[in-house]
């Protein structure tokens, strides 16, 4: 084994070496003359995980111009091997379908339509009702006198489709404001 | 990829070049003759039978191909029956003077001196072709490189034909071929698998790349560029014409190197995959102008 | 040589895959479909101008085992096509045949066939498939994606396929393919069978009798001691066509 | 699931029961054709026959809510033909042990029971001690009170009779998957079973899947590659979520929920550390404070310290036994007592038990913050059909949720990989990640209470929370970090630095981390493991289809759990030809064993069971709350009278709620013959919000359907396809019948009982589609975990006069 790979590769690398059509007296004039003539893009590609079952299929996205053009199974997982189930296959359209809610919604109580409103005001509002239900209902001591910290009247339901990252701050949300009533797809 | 006649898969290949895309076609009337006469001869090769080389594990996993450190003079007769069917037709294709064409003819005919040029070729010996140039009154010694690639072609490929499974068995992850140690010229998305398998099979999609010189194909990660293996989704583009999608270049913005990429899943009938490039020379352009560089030079993405 | 699609429908599990890209690829819309008064799986309920392509769901009870089987139905791009040979009689040149691939097709002057005409060369066909758009007037069915072959791709329901039930490929190599199938599949399904291979280029491989699939999984089988061809021959001749 | 789904080609014999894996996992039967084709026999055990019993060797109808009767008979069918794999049961389960005298069974109660509070007291169940406080065992199992003998004789009464009157399964079908899958009992073969909701969502559906625990122990099937237990969990990130804890009763890392019983952090540690006096035990949850210690320290930061109990006393406490699942929490909100609360990626309103109920109590909310891709029938309930908005005073938010494509982080599949999945694009429109909602709205509480004060402030103020959301930061905290200089086997790692596995987190202060499990995903070494590709792997690992180098899997890396079972006792694997693990040359190769200890033959060894107290397998399993062996209960609502096995016709401590609408038929109530089970359709996606808006795939499953067999279409004069009525004693639903050879009549009880089956992913948000089937079923839960019987009730049915929720 007296070689590296540098020494084996260094032919088929250097483009010095190589023969081109120009020398052989070839035009790549037509060619050249048609390759101005079509109109070429780029896209990205890259790997997620379908959103669907817990086989976690991994998904190659082909991103265009910041969209989703295309989606396929990702060969190199050793699980899909590059196939897709149905739905998965139909994530393209999942993602980009007309049903996407497009700005937060508000409903007002007694209220009988949507208004649209912006993240932030509704982040102020969302923490001004969490706050105030938490100081009128936090529940510092059982009826045995035992300290609980409950907050029974609040609750938080899901969810499966949150990364594991997501779940672990909402846990830790909730503990910290005495939430209690916790629940998502796991049990049921 | 094999197939029972590697003939059959280089003309419906240049058929379609021409088809599609009329103004590849003075390429390929020069060079349809010569990829039919190597296809003849790895096809003949293979009829034939041809010994394979010893596979030798530790050597591989210390990232060492197979054919470097071997001595391919075992193979002197295939070499010859290369040369008999394919020299002729190099020669006219290359349109070498007489002079020279009558040096290199004569210098073949010693089947000891083909071995040589394909030893030196594969262990990158390029002061070898150098010299013999020179002793041979060729103009440049990239001519003689060629020619040298162009005859032992054929028997590489026939003897990794041979070798089908055992060679798709083994472990490697590199971007250099494990028989011949060649970068790849091209890289492909595998078929759909359909096997007796009574299930879903796989996608296929998987990326292969491409010997440039003896076209054995070897899987690799398919989300890592084959010159520098970044895989970072951001620094690495694919491109293609658009509503074309499987004949596309696969970019590495870190390193600035490029390789072609068919995806088999879309095509049928199936590429000749050393044929193909020569029809996409559109996408070389294309990459030549985005300042990458090929991860491999070939006759067909120099551009001059 | 045509090209052929090979559907061995051992394989189908029904995912519809073939039937969604379909409409994809051709960007037909959604048909708005119910259950009511039908109750099936197979929705839509039939081929219509909006679905080349569906797959049937049949099923039945076996000696107390239940056989349910899948069949993606599609146009089978005759050899010799009743709905062109009919077609031309009409009006030549509106239902054309692709000769390098094989592939039977409606052109835009359909359009111009009246509704006998059309109903006469429904009738024609033995497999029941073409439709015809209420709005355009043109005559729908199943391009083989001729198209997409033409530029060396597959049929986008054989793309799609997860299962390898859609094969596609030269008519020499698909008949390979199903009859080595075919003989692997006879010792577990003594009925397994290939719809009439040699008058169709969209070969169906059957692991049960046709009639358990639907009604034109094959060519009507009364036929007497005329061959298929013969019969398909018969249909095509003015006489008949106008008596029809 | 123990193994993983690459793992199910290992299997010899493949059981799916309570699963339709064709349908609902499709990539996962690749895996099980994968060894069908290899030779296995696939078995499908399932009311419905569907694409996967199509796909099976053959296909078994059962009654729904038998399962256990089905699974016991074939207990007894192992124990009776001496199936069972002798050297694994007596070396690794608690076979042997001598359990003590108090525990006893009678006529479907076990000991302990009380029946004012409808629960057992548990320490009647316990083992009987040495003189050193180590269980007894008598390995020559004769002992009359050993697990092994008081297991024959609860089993003794699941005779092929009465589990074939019950089930509804003909004799010869209940010997054919019997034989099959005992054949797994012995060292060279394995059996796996493939579960899903259809085992738990029952009254019984813990001991439903204890029974086929007891089954893999008892054929050596757990640890081995091609057997385990493997549920196939059916949401996204739902072992993920499990194990970051979306519940109530624990907290990340599976640790018990503070309740008010442990006031102090001295408390809650001493009652949640098990302790056992076995010197060969490894009894890991000894470590328990380490990882509890760690998660407070992850919590509240600098403000946790050794001294105040790392926080503890901040933390809420349930009521000690208290029930704050759904059930109980959807109660509560009907009977006024909830205020307000977040839904989150879920539709509750269409796939929680007696929507009616559910609907109405959800207008007793003041507030109501939901996230969302889509409207769903939980958002929009305020104007549900029926509904005058205007008298509903519920304040709602809606936020637009990002796709997962859209955000980046990790998530788990079911076989415990974590697995990085990267941003393909910006969120469509103004939607964002979950995680973006949960620090915009906690920072903003936190500001409020640090301008404000109020009660209990330092909970909120004193939480180390991130501002900003960044899945790659908190996928590090997870794995946790060490919070001051300190060197672990040998090498100095600074403050802040991440800690390279679990055994390196402390009780001290000196460690953070968010979930103990995770420690070892993202290192100093290696970076974030989640993100991992390669295929690499040693002969070894590529015959069972190991791929350690991809992703990264908890706990440590170990693929298949409890594989220290695999082995003999002198680490030579059962079998050779699969092994898993083995004992070369002074180590372990091949798969992460379960602790590096040295074979048990050295005496140096521990039990393989690490996670439980004594070390072994539990065959008898006194943990549960409705007893240590699995016993046959009818569903709580069924339509027989008695139950073959006892005089107990439900479970004894199942749980429910008794409001008004909480309605129950009696057993084999006249007005409600029919047994109806629920199902996802392959089409639509759980609820069904997403998928009912893609116009292709509303196409091809447009309607709500009830598929019913012929026998009883011809009974109810229905025909295929007629607009019919299904009704339970809770609430009526609209559906179009599909009647079909795929349901088949049961012989129950010596009569004929007709099952009909309904999916449940439309709803009115989707006109003319139908609405949710489960206004039909009840709300009653298992005793361990709650969840409820979506899978068994009874209901009538019959041909509608007109239809207003379908589309005709």
């Amino acid at each position: 084994m007296k070689l590296d790979r540098r020494s084996f590769i260094k032919l088929a690398g250097s483009s010095a070496a190589c023969l081109t059509l120009g020398q052989l007296g070839v035009s790549l004039a037509p060619v050249k003359a048609y390759a101005s003539g079509i109109k070429i893009s780029g896209a990205k590609e890259v790997v997620t995980v379908c959103p669907f079952c817990s086989v976690s299929c991994h998904v190659i996205g082909h991103v265009k111009d910041g969209k989703l053009v295309n989606a396929e199974g990702d060969p190199d997982y050793p699980i899909n091997e590059g196939a897709l189930c149905a739905k998965g296959a139909a994530m393209f359209s999942m993602t980009t379908g007309k049903h996407r809610l497009q700005k937060p919604l508000y409903r007002a109580p007694y209220s009988d339509k949507w208004e649209e409103k912006d993240w932030d005001w509704m982040l102020d509002r969302i923490a001004r009702r969490i706050k105030d239900t938490r100081d009128k209902d936090l529940i510092l001591k059982n009826e045995k006198g035992d300290t609980v910290n409950r907050l029974e009247s609040m609750f938080l339901l899901g969810t499966s489709h949150a990364g594991n990252e997501e779940c672990a701050i909402a846990h830790q949300a909730m503990r910290s404001l005495g939430v209690v009533h916790m629940d998502h797809q796991a049990r049921i | 990829m094999k197939t029972a006649s590697a003939q059959k898969k280089v003309d419906s290949t240049l058929e379609s070049i021409r088809r599609r895309v009329p103004a590849y076609s003075e390429l390929a009337d020069r060079f349809g003759p010569l990829f039919m006469a190597e296809g003849k001869a790895r096809d003949d090769l293979r009829a034939k039978g041809i010994d394979a080389p010893g596979l030798d594990t530790a050597r591989l996993v210390a990232g060492v191909p197979l054919l470097v450190d071997e001595d391919l003079s075992a193979w002197s007769e295939a070499f010859a029956a290369s040369r008999d069917a394919v020299l002729p037709t190099v020669v006219d294709v290359l349109r070498l003077d007489a002079d020279a064409a009558g040096a290199v003819t004569a210098h073949l005919a010693d089947s000891a001196n083909l071995v040589g040029l394909a030893q030196a070729r594969i262990e990158g010996n390029r002061k070898h072709f150098e010299n013999t140039s020179v002793q041979l009154g060729i103009e440049q010694a990239s001519s003689l490189l060629y020619i040298s690639e162009v005859v032992s072609g054929p028997v590489l490929r026939a003897m990794v034909d041979g070798m089908g499974e055992s060679l798709s068995g083994i472990a490697w992850d590199r971007g250099y071929c494990p028989v011949c140690g060649s970068s790849p010229s091209i890289s492909y998305l595998s078929p759909r698998e359909v096997s007796d398998l009574d299930q879903l099979v796989g996608g296929g999609g998987k990326k292969f790349l491409h010997c440039s010189l003896c076209g054995h194909d070897w899987r690799f990660k398919r989300n890592a560029c084959v010159s520098c293996g970044n895989d970072d989704n951001q620094t690495r583009e694919v491109f293609y014409v658009d509503d074309v999608r499987h004949e596309r270049i696969e970019a590495c913005h870190k390193c600035g190197k490029y390789c072609l990429n068919v995806d088999l899943r879309e095509c049928e009938p199936q590429p000749h995959l050393d044929v193909v490039q020569m029809g996409l020379i559109h996408l070389d352009i294309f990459a030549r102008n985005s300042e990458l560089t090929p991860v491999t030079p070939t006759l067909w993405n120099g551009l001059d | 040589m045509p090209k052929t699609i090979f559907v061995d429908t051992s394989r189908c599990t029904a995912c519809r895959g073939c039937q969604i890209a379909c409409k994809e690829w051709h960007e037909l819309p959604a048909n708005k479909t119910t259950q009511y008064k039908w109750g099936s799986h197979q929705n839509p309920q039939d081929l219509n101008a909006y679905n080349y392509k569906l797959v049937r769901f049949s099923e039945h009870l076996e000696n107390g085992v239940v056989r349910w089987n899948f069949f993606p139905d599609q146009c089978r791009h005759c050899e010799l096509a009743p709905c062109k040979e009919l077609g031309d009689v009409y009006l030549e040149g509106a239902i054309v045949r692709d000769e390098m691939t094989g592939a039977v097709l409606y052109t835009e002057k359909t359009k111009e066939f009246t509704d006998e005409q059309f109903e006469e060369i429904r009738q024609s066909c033995p497999y029941n498939i073409p439709r015809r758009n209420p709005e355009t007037r043109v005559f729908t069915k199943c391009t083989m994606c001729n198209d997409r072959v033409h530029n060396g791709l597959l049929p986008a329901c054989v793309k799609v396929c997860p299962t390898g039930t859609m094969n596609f490929g030269e008519r020499a190599d698909m008949l390979k393919l199903a009859e080595s199938r075919l003989a692997s599949l006879k010792g577990k399904y003594p009925e397994a069978r290939l719809a009439d291979p040699d008058e169709v280029n969209v070969i169906y491989l059957l692991i049960d009798k046709p009639e358990n699939y639907h009604e034109f999984a094959v060519a009507q089988a009364d036929l007497g001691p005329m061959s298929k061809k013969q019969f398909l021959a018969t249909l095509a001749r003015p006489f008949k066509a106008m008596k029809a | 699931m123990t193994n993983h789904w690459i793992d199910i080609k290992n299997a010899d014999s493949i059981l799916i029961m309570g699963s339709n894996a064709a349908e609902h996992h499709p990539i996962s039967f690749k895996w099980v054709l994968k060894a069908k084709d290899a030779g296995a026999t696939v078995m499908h055990v399932d009311p419905k026959f569907s694409r996967t019993s199509a796909r099976s060797d053959f296909h078994v109808p059962l009654r729904s809510g038998t399962d256990i009767a089905f699974l016991g008979g074939m207990i007894k069918y192992i124990l009776d033909n001496e199936k069972y794999f002798k050297e694994y049961v007596v070396e690794y389960t608690n076979a042997a042990l001598v359990v003590g005298k108090e525990f006893g069974f009678k006529d479907g109660l076990f000991t302990g029971y009380d029946p004012k509070t409808r629960t057992y007291d548990k320490s009647k169940w316990g083992f009987e001690m040495d003189a050193n406080g180590v269980p007894k065992r008598d390995k020559s199992l004769k002992n009359p009170r050993c697990v092994l003998q008081l297991m024959r004789k609860h089993y003794s009464r699941y005779g092929v009779d009465a589990v074939s009157a019950t089930t509804g399964v003909p004799a010869k079908d209940l010997l054919k998957v019997y034989e099959n899958f005992a054949a797994t009992g012995r060292g060279d073969k394995a059996g796996t079973v493939m579960y899903a909701l259809g085992w738990t969502q029952h009254t019984v559906g813990v001991q439903n899947i204890r029974s086929a625990g007891i089954i893999q122990l008892l054929l050596g099937n757990i640890g081995v590659a091609g057997g385990g237990i493997n549920a196939l969990r059916g949401e996204p990130n739902v072992q993920g979520s499990t194990d970051h804890t979306l519940l109530y009763h624990i907290i990340p890392g599976y640790m018990a929920m503070p309740h008010n019983g442990w006031q102090t952090y001295d408390e809650y540690v001493k009652g949640n550390t098990p302790v056992s006096k076995d010197p060969m035990s490894a009894n890991w949850w000894q470590h328990k404070p380490k990882y509890f210690a760690s998660l407070l320290k992850a919590w509240y930061g600098d403000h946790a310290t050794k001294e105040n109990g790392f926080c503890y006393e901040l933390l809420p406490k349930i009521e000690k036994g208290g029930d704050y699942s759904y059930l109980f929490l959807f109660d509560r909100m009907y009977r006024g007592k909830i205020r307000g609360g977040i839904i989150i990626g879920l539709n509750p309103m269409n796939s929680v038990p007696n929507s009616n109920k559910l609907r109405k109590a959800l207008d007793n909310l003041e507030w109501l913050v939901t996230s969302e891709l889509h409207h769903s029938e939980t958002t929009d309930n305020w104007h549900r059909p029926g509904v005058d908005p205007k008298k509903v005073k519920t304040e709602v938010f809606l936020l637009p949720s990002a796709h997962r494509l859209e955000k980046e982080g990790s998530v788990t599949n079911s076989g415990r990989w974590l697995l990085w999945h990267y941003k393909a694009v910006e969120p469509a429109f103004e939607a964002k990640p979950f995680g973006d909602m949960f620090c915009g709205f906690m920072g903003r509480v936190k500001k409020l209470y640090a301008k404000e004060g109020g009660k209990l402030p330092e909970a909120v103020t004193w939480l180390d929370y991130p501002e900003k959301y960044d899945p790659d930061d908190l996928c590090a905290r997870i794995n946790g970090r060490f919070t001051k200089d300190t060197e672990f086997k040998g090498k100095m790692y600074k403050k802040g630095q991440q800690v390279p596995t679990f055994t390196a987190l402390k009780d001290d202060g000196s460690t953070m981390s968010l979930n103990w499990l995770y420690a070892g995903s993202y290192t100093e070494e290696d970076g974030n493991k989640a993100k991992r590709r390669s295929t690499e792997q040693t002969e070894m690992q590529k015959n069972i289809g190991l791929y350690p180098k991809w992703a990264w899997c908890w706990p440590v890396n170990r693929r298949i759990l409890y594989n220290r079972a695999s082995v003999d006792l002198n680490g030579k694997p059962y079998n050779k030809a699969k092994a898993v693990i083995e004992w070369k040359d002074g180590k372990w190769v091949g798969d992460v064993p379960d602790g590096g200890w040295p074979p048990m033959a050295t005496g140096k060894g521990r039990y393989p069971f690490i996670m439980h107290k004594h070390g072994f397998g539990q065959l008898f399993g006194p943990g549960r709350q409705d007893g240590p062996f699995s016993e046959h209960y009818e569903p709580v609502e069924t339509p027989v009278t008695k139950n073959l096995f006892s005089g107990q016709l439900n479970s004894p401590v199942y749980k429910f709620v008794s409001s008004d609408m909480d309605k129950l038929c009696k057993p084999a109530d006249p007005k409600y013959p029919v047994v109806l089970t629920t199902y996802s359709v392959t089409e639509h996606w759980c609820g069904g919000g997403e998928t009912r808006n893609i116009p292709n795939l509303l196409e091809a499953e447009p309607q709500l359907y009830v598929e019913m067999s012929p026998e009883l279409a011809k009974e109810k004069g229905i025909n295929n396809g007629d607009g019919v009525v299904v009704e339970s004693i809770r609430g009526r639903v609209e559906a179009i019948a599909m009647v079909t050879v795929r349901m088949r009549p049961f012989k129950v009880h010596g009569r004929v009982i007709h099952e009909i089956g309904m999916p449940f992913c439309f709803g009115w948000t989707t006109p003319g589609t139908g609405d949710s089937t489960n206004r039909l079923t009840p709300f009653v839960g298992d005793p361990n975990t709650t969840i409820p019987e979506f899978k068994a009730c009874c209901v009538n049915i019959r041909k509608a006069d007109k239809l207003t929720e379908l589309a005709t």
